[in-house]
């Protein structure tokens, strides 16, 4: 069957130049990066190299990338680095609607004694910023706010949030996973001190990440082992992964505009023709501000699941709610905390594109979707034709 | 992934006997729309007493809709003695089984049968007993460990 | 130029078989496995294929199976885990020749308030048990020993470790990184655990590793995030990675008689025609319990880079110390804690084989070994012909 994949924020496919990138480094330059021999300093070289492309792309220097193994790993290790380097701090800030790598280290340290403070977002997934503000203290050790919402694609306001973080002395962390690559990104002219990025939400390949650490930020290794990554990451390197990593983040460089004009206008009509075309349903999030890949849209009185499953029929892949919690029968934590209504919540889909979609993709969607929420709405006790009216 | 069966699945994709039974001779309905989950369930009963019509509407997950499109079918020709022995297990075993984490999506349509059949009778409903766990259509946690037995 | 690889220890080659069994999984098969769609189903089935390999080569079962992003990770999870099952204990046990994955989690350890013993060794490498069986007490909440050493190749009695471990009811983990794959492990039939393992050690790739947790044993993630790993593990699995382990630790079975026999007899005939044309040159540790693949040589009077340096000339690949600890200057911990005389310990090379290396690649050594040694003692003030004599 012809897979037409709209789930980009849960994972992407490897691109062709990436793959290409890695290839020789598994059988035929397999060095270890930390030998001696010329036969290895071919593997040291093409991990700089990665190094500064990655760098590149996020207007960092090279000594500020540290290579980890996926984006939770990096979220772990800025959390527990800013913890270690501020034993007598016994608070964090983060928001309501961060990924679990987030999420859940913060259940850890709440565990452990730390009072987490989340910052809560309005019924557009938009943070509130006073409040936010209102609870930075000298005791904070922290303060993780995503960069780009992954279920709902909002973007928040990260520059302006680090600046005043910053003003207070205070480490600040933006789990970014979801927006490299997606829109631009400058480190050097924010306040940022550490940024996560996952290899395998911008066309590289699963189980690399990095974590960017500003100059002169305290650091302590999350990974423990040998002299790695500067001392800063013990394991030996993934050579083949980092060197495709380093390809995926010239390639996002290369595709930054496409991806805001070509892929951001399939959206926009994959968005505006479903809400023309099926009563009772809505967009979860802030349209003003927001990924150009990304939109969740509720559809009331159907249940996500069995729309997922339908669409599976035919070979169109997205999700409901993000993939992680998928298969929990819980409606998002993300939803919740906007405050949709059940309704909408459990009937909310997520469409994910990528430089890869095309036109005729969005076409299938827009054909098979609305009769597939019309059988569904048929089934449900909830629904009569009478509650449904298009949104207009 | 879903590791639904074959059986599952055609459930899902062409369930049986939807809808509402309009002179219905009894009505269950359990579950909200605040809990992500709600079927209601209607049957009529022919003049040996035997059910000889079932319709239901869910919302649900895919389990839960293919658990009440079987339940349906299994209803029909049975007297309501016989339908107030079917466990959410023989739910499960007539759709060649039910991944572990969906058990509970068929629970449901055994609840709403109960429901139906004590409104058939005229019955009042019975007291829930044990404490509500799952906001949910109400499970209790008797009925948890009920469900848990009978999975064995 | 021809590449003479003896460092496999440091790191292996992918074996053809395991990069074909990855590469569907880049750009074909990307799918997450956590979604909920058929196309991302085909991932979640390699990487359940995959654990059963791992599990079968262990002789444990599937459940028992995390996967890890390498052995560091598996080595601080197991630690750390324990130290959060056991929260009232402060003491843990590891020995002196340990990775630095193991030694410098207890090095961070005793910094948070923990008392650490580190059981020595003998001269040959052996460790003391009577040391480590008399230092067991009501406060240790962790044993960790590895089941074979990294440069010497030297085989500890895991077996025996475990059972007295557990009979004083304390949990037990070792460092199998470069037993697994070389050796038969059979870990049902003993009282271990936990055990790490890292895909790069036995032809699988960088960036992957295992940690077994035997049934029952008391877990707490060290990566926290998503559900994946059965909740013991965050972040989105690395499948092209795993489906590449998985085979090859197909392959390690397979071989395992051929490592054990035509490895084995090259390095031994390596070994005895070294120490025959060089004198002043001896075997670092035990040889009746060591790796089959593995030998340790010191050469009295000259330093290892040296020797590495001009080997590297002829394409020979091989270490001094380990590789995570060359790029120091200091002599190796492990040797030191044997207590090699500084004359033989900075003079040390070693040598790992694989399946892959051929009786060329040993001829190449014996015949261009003796003259670089030579050389370098000529140099050397310390040398005097009148000091060197053959080993008999
Ligand atoms: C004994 C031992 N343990 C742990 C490791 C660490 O494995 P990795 O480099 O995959 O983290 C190594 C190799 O580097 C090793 O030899
Ligand atoms: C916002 C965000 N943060 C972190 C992660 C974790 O990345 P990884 O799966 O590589 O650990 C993800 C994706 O899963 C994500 O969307
Ligand atoms: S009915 Fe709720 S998850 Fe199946
Ligand atoms: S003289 Fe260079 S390392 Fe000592």
């Amino acid at each position: 069957m012809n897979i037409i994949y709209l789930d980009n924020n849960a994972t992407t496919q490897v691109a062709p130049e990436v793959l290409e990138e890695m290839l020789p480094y598994f059988s035929e330059f397999y060095g270890n990066p930390s030998s001696m021999y010329n036969f290895a300093g071919q593997t040291a070289h093409k991990l700089e190299e990665a190094r500064s492309k990655v760098a590149s792309l996020l207007g960092a220097s090279s000594e500020e990338i540290v290579f980890t193994s996926c984006g939770t790993e990096s979220d772990n290790t800025a959390i527990q680095t800013a913890i270690l380097s501020n034993p007598d701090k016994k608070h964090i800030i983060t928001t309501r609607v961060e990924h679990p790598a987030v999420k859940n280290m913060g259940e850890y340290l709440s565990g452990k004694g730390y009072r987490v403070t989340s910052v809560p977002v309005d019924s557009k997934g938009r943070l509130d910023l006073d409040y936010l503000y209102k609870n930075l203290s000298d005791d904070t050790a922290i303060v993780s706010v995503m960069w780009a919402n992954n279920e709902t694609g909002v973007i928040f306001p990260i520059e302006e949030i680090a600046q005043a973080v910053k003003e207070k002395g205070i480490v600040f962390h933006t789990d970014a996973v979801q927006a490299v690559g997606k829109i631009p990104i400058d480190v050097s002219s924010t306040s940022v001190d550490m940024l996560s990025i996952s290899g395998h939400k911008l066309h590289g390949p699963k189980g690399i990440g990095v974590l960017y650490v500003r100059k002169g930020t305290k650091f302590f290794p999350f990974m423990i082992g040998g002299h790695q990554e500067g001392g800063r990451r013990g394991g030996t390197e993934n050579v083949a992964s980092i060197a495709g990593l380093g390809k995926a983040c010239e390639l996002a460089a290369a595709h930054m505009e496409e991806e805001n004009t070509r892929v951001k206008a399939l959206r926009d009509r994959l968005e505006s023709e479903l809400l023309k075309r099926i009563p009772n349903a809505k967009i979860n999030g802030d349209t003003d501000n927001r990924l150009p890949n990304t939109t969740s849209i509720g559809f009331d009185y159907v249940e996500g699941e069995s729309i997922l499953l339908m669409m599976n029929e035919l070979g169109i892949c997205a999700s409901s709610g993000s993939a992680c919690t998928s298969g929990s029968l819980e409606p998002s934590h993300v939803l919740r905390a906007m405050g949709v209504p059940f309704t909408a919540a459990h009937g909310s889909i997520r469409f994910s594109l990528s430089v890869y979609n095309t036109e005729k993709d969005i076409d299938v969607v827009i054909e098979k979707l609305p009769p597939i929420i019309q059988r569904l709405r048929e089934m449900s006790p909830f629904c009569e034709a009478g509650n449904l009216k298009l949104e207009t | 992934m879903w590791e639904y069966t074959d059986k599952v699945k055609d459930h899902f994709l062409n369930p049986r006997n939807v809808g509402v039974i309009d002179d219905a001779d009894g009505t269950g309905e359990v579950g909200s729309l605040a809990c992500g989950d709600a079927l209601k369930l209607t049957f009529k009963l022919d003049d040996n007493g035997k059910i000889n019509d079932a319709k239901f509407q869910t919302f649900g997950c895919a389990s839960a809709i293919a658990s009440s499109s079987a339940l349906t079918e299994m209803l029909k020709g049975m007297t309501l003695e016989e339908a107030e022995k079917i466990t959410n297990d023989d739910i499960a075993a007539y759709l060649g089984g039910l991944p572990k984490e969906k058990m509970h999506c068929s629970v449901m349509g055994r609840d709403a049968l109960e429901k139906a059949i004590v409104c058939y009778r005229g019955e009042p409903e019975k007291k829930i007993e044990g404490e509500i766990v799952c906001e949910c259509f109400g499970v209790t946690d008797l009925e948890i460990e009920r469900v848990i037995k009978e999975n064995g």
